[in-house]
């Protein structure tokens, strides 16, 4: 089924690109116009798109990119004298600062917050360009010339529709490299789990910078090639009632596909065309489609197929026939384990002491296991050494390297792996996605090789695919490299969150209650690829409640009781020890099986 | 009074099992224990008791009312309280709100008053506290608050999800004489705890869960003295 | 120094006003952690219907206005009703499930009262105070003393009686409401009328201040929005301060940068919410894992 | 082995669509570009004269669009029931422009592919400056309402006003508050749009010849409705007159505002202020003694004002205003222009349209080398809502 669609893409893809290109001999000069601006439209869609969908930041100054991109063209040309392709790749620059400053928000606030900010600064650049001299104001600036192309003036609206369509096949493509490789997978990675991409190495903070840089590429180049278009520009353009039709555009096309991007821009574009005479009557329509959309759609006309596709296997079976392979040992790594020493841990909650000067110590080779009741502090001792906290007081040293206080990409790239009590896998991607994107140990500013040496980026991608397929193999999940994870047993999803965090070949694994909701085979299977991991060498901190499997499987064990370490050695004698069974059980009363 | 029956409950997240198959009664005036390790399925059981989660399987009923079809809310009209794991007390609003809105299904007149000052009295530090946000109060204030909260209902059968969760053992021991005191007012118990030493105290019988199957049953005196119980909690 | 009193006063005038849209964007969002970008358009509704019963069926403006608020109430309903679904979902789709909301309900507004807007004659007509050269409307007094009043009344409302603290209950712990009797999803939708009551009473306030058009809820929205954050999402206090400072802020920058007054207004708010995103009153939360 | 072919079937698909491509251009082989090429024939001489009306029926000019729609079609019917021109009917299509450029654009090459002979509107001086090149490149005459200097500088032989230039308007204003009123302190206050900053520089610009220089010019965003933190300024200066540059709706407001801060001076404006909407937004008692400069004061000034008036009335069930008036005028203008060339189309159509010399309701129409066909306004004062001519 799979195979087959993927077989017929590329027909699909033939048959559109003639549809694109023979649609000027069918179309007279207005629809060619109105062909132009869905074009324009579905450039900036696609720049949303990426922002939005993609990396999962929200932006209302899509418009002002666009208006950025325009002006820039505009005022140089026009007050300036520059020439059009000069003046297009300086307006370019300024559209990538302004990214830049849109971006910035990003790195402090989410959702709702980004929201408002982002639709602030594009009323203010508005306003700027509304009352700025340099811009015309309100009666904008006339006189735009034509850009030339190898001699040739564009000045035709055919012409310039096939520079548009290929500047926008040339941005699907762009698009659809960076969501398909390292980059866009982190960038998806990080809308559907900020926190847990950051465990596995992601730079949040560079990461949607770069998300409002592309986002700003596009509409930067939308502007560009409308000021080239039109001639002329005015600040009504840009207003926010264009901004959230823009929206309008992408969320009913689906934010989270860029096809989707363009078919919505196209569809409302044309839409909006033939209704322009009940402009009210549009508006209410698109309004209402939005609506219907985000609470019976959320994905958008783009997600539909899938979700009939799911709906339709799930009324045929229940799960995928596909069988869980066998565990065959982790691939080895060449990374030797680390030591992991914890020194005095504070941590304060605003008055609450989660942990009390916490100190212990794991060895290379080493499984070493955290109990304690609920509320003890285990997995806030987790978050500290994994850098989701910075800890009031006190150190965690990595070999005696002090990693307590950086940020949990710096400490993933450290060798440090982890995975959560409640999964935290990325829903949105695929198990071997998953397992790639934390494989993937390059920096975030290695993406300059998108821009300037592709190359790099296919033989990168190429080796990564190739070592996640044998971590997949090993893990036996290689069955269900194409599956969501939402869409697999609990079961297997444990499995993959552990193939996940051993991808990126750490030093010290922490496990975050490996065993909960797994049946009896399954801890079973749990246990022996702990041991194996262990067996290659990597530290090993898990947290358990299940004391079955901490008994057998831990070499020590440490209890924490109300953020406070009450005892520690090999498993036996902790047990053994009144502390931990007043802990436990409630009271030292309880009669010892001596009695 | 009406007997609580729960038959065959099983409770599902997703694809985990949670509960398999669990059964017991709580008669009235009689007083029930629900013990086991974490992850062994107590707080599943009475979550899918009170409709805070889906029952897989099973029934419940109280009385001649099934409540399966009974919404969370309206629990509380039936006369079975619900004191939460983690306390859930009202944080933002006083120590006086929090106990009146556990009387919030009914009118908030002088009954409500004298219920008021039945829960002052058995917890004198509440009454202290009354006008204190219940945000600011320490965890065993919070947890007494919860329990008042939940008697200002007038409760028939009261839920409590670990009550005893991260206090000190001077506190446990205040809850414990309260929930003894409430037991022999005639008020029926279902206790869920991981503190076994002092659900024997409270309850007359016991169900010892292990890995959301029921693994024990009988009376807390018996219990007490079971070397198997200490095993299955410590996984030796 | 005259001048600068006299922006003052016009500026906490359009800050009470703030102040209530503020309020009613705090409320929605403390009870229901909804954020409603439709706010905006809300407040459009609520000032056209109070703006029709005063011009058009000769009400009284003092029965006009509740009556508003009354009709915008309902529409507040509606608009939960449609949107419950989304309320327990991720908050980017609400988002924009508000903003397709808002986007109906001005087409809507076009739709019957065209979209030319109208000017609504103030209903007070007393000439200006005059407090030392400084020229004070006396509606702009009636808009802040009822606003004032509206905040002490919802602030007893909140504090006083049993459906208000079951709604801040339903605020803070959905559960254990549901746990002692209160029906969540009832709640929520009172939460929302009330929200849109407040909207409505913003709107049909600042009418004869400034004038009915079906997008008068896209600046006075946002501002009111930025109002909210600014003081502190959620916080009552946070909403009131919030709003005056917005005003304040927006009058002085009209004063001395005039057309670019918007401009600097979202520049200083933007660096405000950097330099502290939970604003004056907000609580700071913690991550989990 | 199946993605092979499909890979190879896209790239002949391609080379095949390229040869096409080469063979001919798009576009010229479709007839649907009707305007190029056409420049100066007489038109077809059978069929109805198609005429396009672009004007805001949505957003926030809707009024004005209205305004202009029902003055144009007034005097279209009255052709047409005359038996139109040459036995020819005239035919209106309306457009809506939502007030907005791009969709100005996006119509002037609609209005070019569906053979309109002429277009009337906009409303909006920016919408008529970014429609202006695609209608002189397809030889459409055009009558805009617009009245910015900046629609001249275009220098497109096919634009023509249909009223005086802001100039005009701010030149004879100021003429008359300073020579016979006397006037000597003057504030300033102009929205950001194209129509306030054009004022705002016209009138300065007015003063300046007169030797005065204005106490206070503020400036106001055209969506703003709270213009007090201006006002506040303009009050400290204490001007015996304040100008108002804005629409009709801005202008009312702050003329209330201004009011309720206790300002007195003498309110001076453009066209604007002769508005119904401006009278209904400022209240009757605050906009009296507004002064207005307008070349059409009124609905009963003379025979021809008030023959229009009541048609317009008899029409419509309301009675017009400036913007109705002007509208009329224009199209008048190209009924004359038309009726001359024998509904010609193209550049001999706007030779026509130069040519015609027609008196109005605004005035007696000579156009001249850049398109303004007006080159004066009276002055007005309103008084118990209604205006008057003032006694010089």
């Amino acid at each position: 089924m799979n195979r087959l669609f993927a077989a017929r893409r590329p027909l699909g893809l033939a048959a559109l690109a003639i549809v694109a290109w023979v649609l000027p001999y069918r179309l007279n000069v207005y629809w060619i116009s109105v062909a132009d601006t869905a074009l324009l439209f579905a450039l900036l869609a696609v720049g949303l798109g990426l922002v939005m969908g993609i990396a999962g930041q929200v932006n209302l100054a899509q418009v002002a990119f666009f208006g950025v991109g325009a002006y820039g063209v505009g005022i140089l040309t026009t007050a300036h004298g520059f020439g059009f392709w000069l003046a297009a790749l300086l307006a370019m620059v300024a559209a990538v600062c302004a990214g830049l400053v849109v971006g910035l928000p990003a790195l402090r606030v989410q959702s709702h917050y980004l929201g408002i900010v982002t639709l602030g600064l594009a009323v203010a650049f508005l306003d700027w360009v509304t009352n700025a001299p340099v811009t015309g104001g309100d009666s904008g600036l006339s006189g735009i010339p034509t850009p030339p192309l190898f001699g040739v003036g564009l000045s035709s609206q055919y012409l310039y529709y096939y520079l548009e369509l290929i500047v926008l096949a040339a941005g699907l493509a762009f698009g659809y490299f960076v969501v398909r490789t390292s980059l866009g997978r982190r960038l998806r990675a990080m809308r559907d789990d900020a926190l847990a991409a950051g465990a596995a190495g992601a730079e949040i903070r560079v990461l949607r910078m770069i998300a409002f840089v592309l986002a700003s590429v596009y509409g930067g180049a939308a502007g560009v090639l409308y000021a080239g278009l039109i001639h002329y520009i005015a600040p009504e353009t840009f207003s926010i009632a264009d901004m959230f039709l823009l929206l309008a555009m992408v969320i009913i096309g689906g934010r989270q596909s860029l096809w989707g991007c363009v078919v919505g821009a196209i569809g409302l574009t044309v839409a909006q065309q033939e209704l322009i005479n009940l402009a009210a009557y549009a508006q209410l329509g698109y309004g209402m489609l939005v609506v219907a959309v985000v609470v019976f759609a959320p994905t958008g006309l783009a997600g539909v197929p899938s979700r009939v596709r799911r709906w339709r296997l799930r009324r045929r079976s229940g799960i995928s026939a596909a069988a869980l392979g066998s565990f065959s040992g982790v691939p080895s790594s060449g990374r030797t384990g680390a030591v992991l020493e914890v020194s005095g841990l504070v941590m304060r909650f605003r008055g609450v002491i989660a942990l009390d000067r916490v100190s212990l110590r794991a060895e290379p080779g080493e499984i070493l296991g955290i109990v304690g009741p609920n509320g003890s502090g285990k997995t806030t001792l987790f978050n500290v050494i994994s850098g989701l906290y910075r800890p009031s007081g006190g150190r965690v040293d990595l070999d005696g390297r002090v990693i307590s206080g950086s940020r949990p990409w710096r400490i993933s790239h450290h060798g440090v792996a982890r995975t959560f009590q409640h999964l935290r896998l990325f829903g949105n991607l695929t198990v071997l996605d998953n397992v790639r994107m934390a494989m993937d140990r390059t920096r975030s500013w290695w993406s300059w090789r998108y821009v300037f040496w592709p190359v790099g980026v296919w033989r990168h991608e190429r080796e990564l695919s190739r070592q996640a397929g044998a971590v997949l193999d090993a893990f036996g999940l290689a069955a269900f490299a194409g599956a969501l994870p939402h869409s697999l047993p609990y079961g297997i999803q444990r499995r993959v969150e552990i193939a996940r965090a051993m991808a990126s070949a750490p030093r010290l694994l922490l496990l975050d209650e490996p065993a909960a909701g797994l049946n009896g085979d399954e801890q079973r299977q749990l246990a022996e690829i702990v041991r194996a991991i262990r067996a290659s060498g990597v530290t090993v901190v898990l947290i358990e409640h299940n004391m079955g499997l901490v008994m057998s499987l831990c070499d020590r064990v440490v209890v924490l009781d109300s953020g406070a370490v009450i005892a520690s050695g090999v498993p036996a004698s902790v047990a053994a020890q009144p502390a931990v069974l007043e802990a436990y059980l409630g009271t030292t009363t309880l009669p010892s099986e001596a009695s | 009074m009406s007997t609580l029956v729960v038959e065959n409950l099983a409770v599902r997240y997703g694809g985990v099992s949670a509960v398999r198959s669990v059964s017991f009664t709580v008669p009235p005036g009689e007083s029930v224990g629900l013990i086991g390790a974490n992850g062994a399925g107590k707080t599943s059981t009475l979550r899918a008791l009170m409709g805070l989660v889906p029952r897989a399987a099973g029934t419940a009923r109280f009385g001649d009312r099934d409540l399966g079809k009974v919404p969370a809310r309206h629990m509380v009209r039936l006369g079975i309280g619900y004191v939460p794991e983690g306390r859930h007390v009202f944080a933002g609003l006083p120590v006086e709100k929090n106990l009146l809105l556990g009387a919030y299904a009914s009118k908030w007149d002088s009954s409500c008053r004298a219920r008021l000052s039945e829960v002052y009295d058995l917890f004198p530090v509440l009454g202290q506290m009354r006008g204190r946000l219940a945000g600011a109060l320490s965890g065993g204030q919070q947890q007494m608050l919860a329990i008042g909260r939940a008697l200002m209902a007038r409760p028939v059968l009261l839920l409590l999800d670990e009550p005893s969760m991260g206090l000190s053992p001077k506190l446990v021991e205040v809850i414990c004489s309260a929930l003894q005191r409430l037991r022999a007012e005639g008020l029926s118990l279902l206790l869920v705890e991981q503190n076994a030493m002092l659900t024997f105290e409270v309850t007359g019988e016991c169900l010892v869960l292990e890995n959301g199957s029921v693994a024990m049953t009988g009376t807390s005196a018996a219990l007490r003295d079971d070397p198997r119980v200490r095993k299955i909690y410590l996984g030796l | 120094m005259q001048s600068f009193f006299q922006t003052l006063v016009s500026g906490l005038s359009f800050g009470a006003v703030y102040s209530l849209i503020a309020l009613g964007f705090s409320l929605v969002y403390r009870t229901m952690g909804l954020v409603n970008f439709a706010h905006g358009a809300v407040l459009m509704t609520g000032a056209y219907l109070a703006s029709t019963f005063y011009l058009s069926a000769r009400l009284p403006f003092a029965v006009a206005v509740p009556a508003a608020v009354l009709a915008t109430g309902v529409v507040g309903l509606l608009i939960e009703r449609v949107l419950r679904p989304l309320e327990s979902k991720d908050v980017d789709l609400m988002l924009i499930g508000t903003i397709g909301a808002g986007t109906v309900l001005e087409a809507v507004a076009i739709l019957i009262w065209t979209s030319s807007g109208r000017g609504v004659p103030s209903p007070v007509r007393a000439a200006p105070l005059d407090v030392g050269g400084v020229r004070i409307p006396v509606y702009n007094l009636v808009v802040i003393a009822v606003a004032a009043v509206t905040m002490v009344l919802l602030t007893l409302f909140l504090q006083r009686t049993k459906r208000g603290a079951a709604m801040q209950a339903v605020a803070m712990d959905p559960e254990a409401a549901t746990a002692v009797g209160i029906h969540v999803g009832r709640s929520n939708a009172v939460a929302f009328a009330i929200g849109a009551g407040l909207a409505a009473l913003a709107g049909s306030l600042a009418s004869p201040m400034l004038f009915v058009s079906p997008t008068m809820g896209d600046s006075l929205g946002i501002q009111g929005f930025a109002a909210a954050i600014l003081g502190g999402f959620g916080s009552i206090p946070g909403a009131i301060v919030g709003g005056l400072g917005i005003g304040v802020i927006g009058s002085f920058a009209a004063q001395w940068f005039q057309g670019y007054s918007d401009l600097v207004t979202f520049v200083v708010f933007t660096v405000l919410v950097m330099v502290r995103p939970t604003g004056v009153f907000g609580e700071k939360t913690v991550n989990r894992a | 082995m199946i993605r092979r072919s499909g890979a190879a079937a896209a790239l002949s698909a391609a080379a095949i669509a390229i040869l096409a491509a080469a063979c001919s251009a798009p576009g010229s082989s479709s007839g649907g570009s009707g305007g190029s090429g056409s420049g100066g024939s007489t038109g077809a001489a059978s069929g109805p004269i198609k005429i396009a009306v672009v004007d805001a029926q949505s957003g926030s000019s809707s009024d004005l669009g209205q305004f202009e729609w029902r003055g144009v079609k007034l005097a279209v019917d009255q052709v047409n029931k005359a038996g139109g021109i040459d036995g020819r009917k005239i035919q209106l299509t309306l457009f809506d422009d939502q007030g907005d450029p791009t969709v100005g654009t996006e119509l002037a090459r609609k209005i070019a592919s569906e053979g309109f002979t002429a277009m009337l509107g906009t409303a909006e001086s920016s919408v008529t400056l970014a429609m202006a090149p695609i209608l002189q490149a397809e030889h459409i005459p055009n009558i805009t309402s617009g009245q910015s200097t900046k629609l001249l500088k275009l220098g497109s032989p096919y634009l023509f006003l249909n009223g005086p230039t802001g100039l005009t308007y701010d030149s004879t204003l100021a003429k008359y508050l300073v020579q016979t009123k006397g006037y000597k302190k003057f504030a300033l206050l102009t929205n950001n749009d194209s129509y306030g900053a054009g004022e705002d520089s016209a009138f300065t610009s007015s003063l300046k010849s007169l030797g005065i220089t204005p106490v206070a010019a503020e400036v106001v965003p055209a969506d703003q409705t709270n213009m007090t933190p201006q006002l506040n300024t303009i009050r400290s200066r204490n001007p015996q007159v304040l100008f108002i540059g804005a629409e009709e709706a801005q202008s009312g407001l702050t003329v209330k505002q201004a009011r309720s801060l206790g300002m007195t001076a003498v309110i001076a404006e453009g066209a604007p202020a002769g508005t119904p909407l401006f009278l209904s937004t400022a209240g009757v008692a605050n906009a009296d003694g507004t002064i207005v400069s307008s070349p059409y004061l009124g609905n009963g000034v003379d025979a021809a004002s008030k023959a229009f008036a009541a048609a317009y009335t008899a029409a419509y069930g309301t009675a017009p205003e400036l913007h109705g008036a002007k509208a009329y005028d224009g199209a008048e203008v190209m009924i004359s222009a038309l009726k001359a060339c024998h509904a010609c189309t193209g550049l001999a159509l706007a030779s026509a349209v130069r040519a015609v010399h027609r008196t109005g309701l605004l005035g007696t129409f000579a156009y001249d080398s850049q398109g303004v066909g007006i080159f004066s306004t009276s002055i007005g004062i309103i008084k118990n809502g209604t205006i008057e001519p003032v006694s010089s």
